[in-house]
């Protein structure tokens, strides 16, 4: 294999590792923003919540399976409050308020977090050990195969859930048309308040895989969710494939952009690519295009 | 079946509905006509609980339901073709007559959906086809499948003839006399006044969110004043 | 010659063939009525009109200059001014403030000027101010100049998107549904103020529903069924075209 | 209208009235008040952290034994979030309304730096626990620090290569304050120990994967080792990516990443890593002969003993040394008088702290050498001491 | 909200406001209820007693930031509150202000009264340029445009450490202004102070002006005001700028009066403040803007001594007043005052 072979394969490797974290973020985003429209900037702090306690349960002992599904719980039922306690309330209230909402809400999580867990690092053991594999001389560590596995089953199962489920299905028809939903008799409350769940659970999982390669800290979150939102952007609001898309796009985009172009900005890389990108197709790759109605 | 008192409704800061006194018994087919504006849609959206309700009372088979989530009211029977069809557009044909059953569960729902199919076969030929694709005639009778589809004991029609040719008109109403025959209780909103008024065993007349008129079908067609509330005359 | 010309116009929204080649023309100084069935196309022929959509054929002339795919603050300064049927109200504004936005184009808007507040712009303002309170007095709220539009009533909201319409001083006003959802007696205000307004010079095309109001003031009327023209003429005429009362009552 | 505006200005009045104090009565019985603004929230919360928990646990004990010349400790702090600008509206409040007598802390260079002009104007002595050499160079009358600098770090890994022959580096920096000024120091210093940079790479603080970095300084032409300058999660991960992508050449972390935090957190791939360390990482391997071993021994097991075994950094200890130096300066002097104690603390000589020997003078407001920093390697998950 | 009265119901209020119907003249009283005289006058007065209550420098410092704040708050709820557009990247503007009189003072030598105009003209440029494409979008992807400009603004100036001094910051030299240095509380308290009368006043004056009516039209009714001849895009890039250029401002204030400047005050967490300060003290009200920037400037200060609940407090205060009041402080409060004083 040519060197140069070699090196690009091996950014390609690591950009499609870290952006399909981004896209299961982007997910999260995506179902919430289409089952309410709202953009829950807490996206994070589910991905934060997913490895602290992980770490937690397994260092009490707790068997990785059951921690990574205690994990899943708990933060499954902090969307769920979320969404009952905070969002619920004010469902009809414009953008700028549940921004403020969301990011509130963040805060108080990572702090809640932070008074409880601590504020050290914590490290989870890789799922299958740290041998790298070699692949036509790139090499990738089997914790990425985990990240890459997983999101494809999730977003298979996503797929699934969507077109070969009545829940599924209605979740799709309440984000469509919020009317005809409540006419069938769909209760969009819960519709809601799923969607929070699902989401937590995204965020709980992309959290978990992601955190025996990055460690899990109190504020993991903030980058992670800003990518997510940025990739869920990217691929149009609202999306699942555009948030799949956006976020192996941003991933590669930022590998690609370290590699060849200058590391110093790989974080901003991404963000100048967003808004080339908002700047010719204003509703994102995939967004839907909305005409007023006057 | 259905008894509304002195319903009153707003619609932002508009008040839509004034007083509404308005009955549907077991088996009718009740028209309601009147103006564009004058409140009807309104109306259907109370009776639904998907519009808020100010003052009055509804009742459905004696109970009040004034206050009950819409999803119930689905469950107790009421289902309703909202104006302008209200498709699941991206959805496919088989997709949104299955929602129309959300309420329901079991082995039931495949045979309904054979029955819709028989009843519009182009339905049939479209299942896999995104809603938002088909004809405005095909998706009134899409709109019309899927909210037959949770077997509703009252059906409320809202404008089924709006924006449809003439021909699909009268096919429309075919089956809308059809259902009837069938023994659904039917409250069907319309501009088409003739039409609506010539299949109903009553009829209202709303004007600016009061009724003003109650009677028989036939009589109302007969009665000067609904062609004055239409055309200016 | 006529003041706005309407030539072979048709949008189409995905497959939907909104309007289709539609011709007319409005003659100065005169009251148009637009009516037809819901979904007809009626609002969507005034947004295409007033700038808001683009045709996808066809050709729109005011005193024979194309205006079709113009933008519409460009189009309002060209004398063009409408109201809308689904209420476009500033609810963030007063009443006499939502009328001077109307104005807009008549007054001076250096920025600098106005973070100044230089005497310029206050008098511009004091005197758009009186301008505006006129027209408020002439469409009947007179008494609710300083009230905020979101406590004003329906029926109020709609006199006053026609004062603020007028305040841009049209040659040609077109009225969405200016009586919707009014009652018997505002619907008779709306009815004086629009015969006020064409007799003082404008133009008015109206798009309406209540027939009692249409048949009252009209000069001429276009009738719209499925995007076409289905009929045309005085009120008389059209009220006794056969096509025009099926298309309304359906057939018997 | 008038009401609300009134309503207002009036909240936000009271809100600022809320926030004054009267202004504390200076007595003799009254206790020394130690400020401090330290990063214990943020990406440095893992300095600020441990930091403050030593102050407050060893301040209890000085207080315990009867306090320093007869009056009690009181410490004062404010958690900067490793933000310059909140320590420098801090480090005023701790100045102007808290009345301190001296101020440790400052657990980053930036959040330090931001803070020296008004300490300096305000003529109270500081102590930070910083690693950026720019603290003390210049030397400021009133500034000292206890950390080794980022400067003698690059120096004393250089100067580890030079005795492995190395020549050909690649660098590889985070961009936060650390990493960024250790990354200039090293260059500055290279062609002392005829080091040359021949790759230069950064990353994010908050970056995930540094694989792509890392691969192009893999493919430079005739590489012989790679120097991480960063703290925080990033060097865990460079860590685990170099080892992933199988280099054959050693890895050097800084004196940043010293806690046994890294070990865990880079699991297997931290073997054979090398850093330079304050002899507090190896208290126990050290010789019994070995001057600072009962001072660290002592620290590692109070420390310890409170927040559990493993719990123990050398960040910690820069407050230790700072607190202790202060103390010693206070004794000297007699008094917590500022001024006296800002002559005692340049005076000081022959202190042993956790950093190793400190000899201050005027001009060397840090009093540490080269041989106080200890080159250490990671074997079988703990350090030992390269000889 | 079902403020529902019959059409008649405005006919006795005819009194009332016949006086002011021409709008030609108002009369003393009425000038002094006004938002401009009355809120100016009140605000003057609470400028001028402050520093007998500020005890030290500290207090000082803090009643300065508010004031600092204020002015981007005070831009910011013109883009935000009056003309319905948001931005998320607003401390990037402030941070390139901050940076300009630092960097144009330190390294070039200029003086401050002047690198500040001159950062102003820069950012002003900048967003002219930016404003067009990232205006065009709407809702949450405008949102993420702001936010990436502001975050793209933050890494640039933590990375050229060459120019900014990078993630440490950098020392700005104290102004001098013939032969006085300005430095402490007491002058910067009077020069901020300036500067927020300053902006208040602009903003007052824009608000209610044809720009001012064309902002908050397109707001209520964006195809409204297009219609009636209102350029939006214009008037969206005008307000777009002229935000950023007082954000710009206040940075410039903020770096010659903390003489020292970091990346920090470009941060996402930043843009986030200045936008909460908004919404919190209640968008679309110049004097809200001031009162939001005083709550959240000392609420942490006050919090200081639970730092590690400070987090968990500012969460949660900023969700449940969101939720209970979702107009902000002040109009909630005014609201609340007005129903009152109407019952009576």
């Amino acid at each position: 294999m040519p060197p140069a072979f070699v090196e690009l394969l091996q950014f390609l490797l690591s950009g499609v590792t870290s952006g399909a974290i981004y896209a299961l973020v982007a997910l999260g985003f995506a179902l919430i923003y289409n089952a309410s429209h709202v953009i829950n900037f807490a996206q994070g702090e589910f991905v934060m919540l997913g490895g602290m306690v992980t770490w937690v349960l397994l260092s009490q002992g707790i068997d990785l399976p059951l921690a990574v599904l205690g994990a899943v719980g708990l933060t499954m039922l902090v969307g769920l409050l979320l969404e009952k306690l905070a969002i619920e309330p004010v469902r009809n209230a414009n953008v700028v308020t549940l921004i403020i909402i969301t990011i509130g809400a963040a805060i108080f999580l990572r702090g809640l977090t932070s008074v409880t867990l601590g504020k050290d690092l914590h490290a989870l053991p890789a799922f299958s050990g740290n041998e790298p594999l070699d692949l036509m001389g790139a090499t990738i560590m089997p914790q990425s195969l985990w990240i890459l596995g997983t999101t494809a089953l999730i977003v298979l199962l996503l797929h699934v859930f969507f077109n070969y489920t009545l829940l599924g299905k209605a979740i799709l028809a309440t984000s469509h048309n919020r009317l005809a939903a409540r006419l069938m008799g769909i209760n969009v409350n819960f519709v809601l308040l799923l969607s929070f769940g699902l989401s937590a659970l995204l965020g709980a999982i992309a959290g978990i895989l992601i955190a025996p390669i990055t460690a899990t800290h109190f504020e993991v979150g903030i980058m992670l969710g800003l990518k997510g939102f940025a990739a869920a952007i990217l691929g149009g609001l609202g999306s699942g494939l555009g948030a799949i898309v956006g976020g192996l796009l941003l991933g590669i985009i930022e590998s690609l952009g370290a590699g060849y172009i200058s590391s110093d900005y790989k974080d901003a890389m991404a963000f100048v690519v967003i808004l080339g990108v908002l700047f010719l197709m204003p509703s994102g790759l995939f967004g839907k295009r909305g005409t007023e109605r006057v | 079946m259905l008894q509304i008192e002195g319903l009153s409704s707003h619609y932002g800061r508009i008040q839509t509905l004034d007083g509404v006194d308005l009955s549907i018994g077991e088996g009718e087919l009740v028209s309601l006509v009147g103006a564009n504006g004058a409140g009807k849609t309104t109306l259907l959206r109370c009776v639904s609980g998907v519009q808020p309700v100010s003052a009055g009372r509804i009742l459905f088979d004696g109970r009040d339901i004034t206050r009950a989530s819409s999803h119930r009211r689905v469950k107790l029977g009421i289902a309703q073709v909202p104006e302008g069809r209200q498709m699941f557009g991206p959805l496919s044909v088989e997709d949104n007559l299955r929602l129309g059953a959300f309420r329901r569960r079991g082995p039931k729902v495949a045979d309904d959906l054979e029955r819709m199919y028989t009843r519009f076969p182009i339905l049939k030929e479209k299942r896999k086809q995104p809603a938002g694709t088909l004809s405005g005639g095909q998706q009134q009778m899409l709109a019309i499948s899927r909210a037959l589809m949770s077997h509703p004991r009252l059906l409320l029609l809202d404008e089924p003839s709006m924006g449809l040719a003439p021909l699909l008109v009268s096919e429309i109403f075919d089956t809308i006399r059809l259902l009837k025959d069938h023994g659904t209780t039917i409250f069907l909103v319309e501009q088409n006044a003739y039409a609506a008024l010539g299949i109903a065993t009553r009829g209202y007349v709303l004007e600016t969110g009061r009724v003003v008129l109650a009677d028989s079908g036939r009589a109302l067609l007969e009665n000067e004043r609904v062609k004055t509330a239409y055309l200016g005359l | 010659m006529s003041l706005l010309r309407v030539e072979n116009l048709s949008i189409h929204f995905g497959g939907v063939q909104a309007i289709q080649d539609l011709d007319f023309a409005i003659d100065a100084g005169t009251i148009h009525s637009i009516i037809g069935p819901n979904g007809a196309g009626k609002t969507t022929l005034f947004n295409l009109i007033t700038g808001l959509y683009r045709p996808s054929a066809g050709a729109i002339y005011l005193d024979d200059v194309q205006i079709a795919g113009k933008r519409p603050h460009d189009l309002a300064r060209m004398g063009l001014s409408r109201t809308f049927q689904n209420l476009r109200i500033m609810m963030n504004m007063t009443a006499v403030e939502n009328v001077m936005v109307g104005r807009h184009l008549h007054l001076n808007t250096n920025l600098l000027a106005c973070m100044l507040r230089l005497p310029m712009i206050v008098r511009g303002d004091r005197a758009a101010r009186k301008r505006c309170i006129e027209l408020m007095d002439m469409v009947g709220l007179g008494a609710d100049i300083d009230a905020d539009a979101g406590t004003m009533p329906y029926g109020a909201l709609k006199r006053l998107e026609i004062a603020r319409a007028l305040a841009a001083e049209p040659r040609l006003l077109l009225l969405d549904e200016p009586a919707a959802g009014l009652n018997e007696r505002e619907t008779k205000e709306i009815d004086d103020v629009i015969v006020a307004v064409a007799r003082s010079g404008v133009t008015v095309v109206l798009v309406e529903h209540d027939m009692k109001l249409v048949m009252g003031i009209s000069d001429h009327i276009l009738v719209l069924d499925h995007g076409r023209k289905l009929a045309q003429g005085t009120p008389e005429e059209v009220r006794n075209n056969p096509a025009v009362v099926a298309a309304y009552l359906g057939n018997v | 209208m008038f009401k609300r505006m009134t309503k207002g200005l009036l909240a936000a009045t009271v809100a600022v009235f809320a926030l004054g104090g009267t202004a504390p009565a200076v007595a003799q019985d009254d206790p020394i008040r130690i400020g401090s603004f330290l990063a214990v929230t943020g990406p440095a919360s893992f300095l600020g952290d441990p930091e403050l928990k030593t102050l407050e646990m060893y301040i209890a004990r000085i207080n315990g034994a009867g306090g320093l010349v007869g009056r009690q400790l009181e410490l004062i702090h404010y958690d900067t979030g490793g933000d310059a600008n909140k320590a420098r509206t801090f480090a005023k409040r701790l100045l102007e309304e808290d009345e301190v007598d001296v101020i440790l802390g400052g657990s980053t260079t930036g959040t330090t730096m931001a803070v020296i002009p008004l300490v300096e104007r305000a003529e109270i002595p500081f102590i930070s626990f910083a690693g950026g050499v720019v603290i003390i160079d210049p030397v400021k009358p009133w500034v000292f620090k206890t950390p080794h600098t980022d400067r003698m770090a690059c120096g004393k890994i250089f100067e580890d290569m030079q005795a492995r022959g190395i020549s050909n580096v690649g660098l590889i920096s985070g961009t936060g304050g650390f990493g960024k000024s250790m990354r200039a120091q090293c260059l500055e210093v290279a062609p002392e120990y005829d080091i040359e940079i021949v790759a230069d790479e950064t990353y994010a603080p908050s970056d995930t994967d540094m694989v792509a970095q890392l691969t192009k300084i893999k493919n430079t032409e005739g590489l012989e080792a790679v120097v991480n300058p960063g703290f925080g999660q990033g060097p865990a991960i460079v860590t685990k990516n170099f080892a992933q992508l199988g280099f054959e050449v050693p890895l050097y972390q800084s004196h940043g990443v010293a806690s046994k935090k890294f070990i865990e957190l880079a699991g297997e791939a931290a073997e054979g890593v090398r850093l330079p360390a304050a002899a507090l990482l190896v208290a126990e391997k050290l010789p019994m002969d070995d001057l600072q071993r009962p001072i660290v021994m002592g620290y590692m097991t109070t420390y310890e003993a409170e927040y559990g075994a493993g719990s123990v950094s050398t960040f910690g200890g820069h407050a230790y040394d700072g607190l202790m130096m202060y103390k010693a300066a206070v004794e000297a002097a007699g008094s917590a008088d500022p001024a006296a104690v800002r002559e005692a603390l340049e005076g000081i000589s022959g202190f042993i702290g956790t950093a190793g020997e400190v000899n201050m003078s005027a001009d060397d407001h840090l009093g540490l050498d080269l041989s106080a920093f200890r080159m250490l390697e990671i074997q079988g998950g703990d350090w030992t001491l390269v000889e | 909200m079902a403020d529902i009265r019959p059409s008649g119901y405005s006919k006795h209020r005819k009194k009332q406001t016949y006086t002011r119907r021409l709008g030609t003249r108002a009369s003393p009283l009425q000038m002094l209820m006004s938002e401009r005289v009355g809120g100016m006058l009140a605000l003057l007065l609470v400028i001028a007693v402050l520093p007998l209550v500020l005890a030290n420098n500290y207090q000082y410092d803090v009643a300065i930031t508010i004031g600092i704040n204020a002015i981007v708050v005070i831009g910011l709820n013109l883009l935000i509150g009056y003309a319905g557009q948001i931005s998320l990247g607003h401390a990037g503007f402030f941070a390139l202000g901050a940076y300009a009189s630092a960097i144009l003072t330190s390294r070039y030598g200029l003086h401050g009264a002047l690198a500040m105009p001159l950062g102003a003209l820069g950012v002003g440029l900048l967003a002219y340029i930016m404003a067009r494409p990232i205006l065009r979008l709407s809702g949450h992807y405008l949102a993420m445009a702001t936010l990436g400009v502001g975050v793209i603004i933050n890494i640039v100036i933590s990375r050229e450490a060459w120019l900014t001094g990078g993630p440490d910051g950098m020392y700005v030299p104290a102004m001098e202004v013939w032969g006085v240095e300005l430095y402490g509380g007491q002058i910067w308290y009077w020069i901020v102070a300036a500067f927020l009368v300053l902006a208040i006043w602009i903003s007052l004056n824009v608000i209610d002006s044809p720009v001012g009516r064309a902002l908050r039209g397109l707001h209520g009714a964006e195809v409204a005001a297009e219609v009636a001849g209102v350029d939006t895009t214009r008037y969206k890039v005008m307000v777009f700028v002229l935000s950023a250029v007082m954000a710009s401002v206040a940075g410039s204030l903020a770096a010659h009066f903390s003489e020292f400047v970091t990346p920090e005050k470009a941060s996402f967490f930043h843009s986030i403040l200045f936008v909460t300060m908004v919404v919190f003290g209640g968008m679309a009200s110049t004097f809200g803007a001031l009162v939001g920037a005083a709550v959240l400037t000392v609420l942490p200060q006050l919090l200081a001594d639970f730092a590690s609940y400070e987090h968990m407090i500012l969460g949660l205060i900023m969700m449940t007043v969101m939720i209970f009041m979702p107009r902000g402080l002040v109009p909630t409060l005014s609201g609340l005052a007005r129903r009152r004083g109407a019952r009576r």
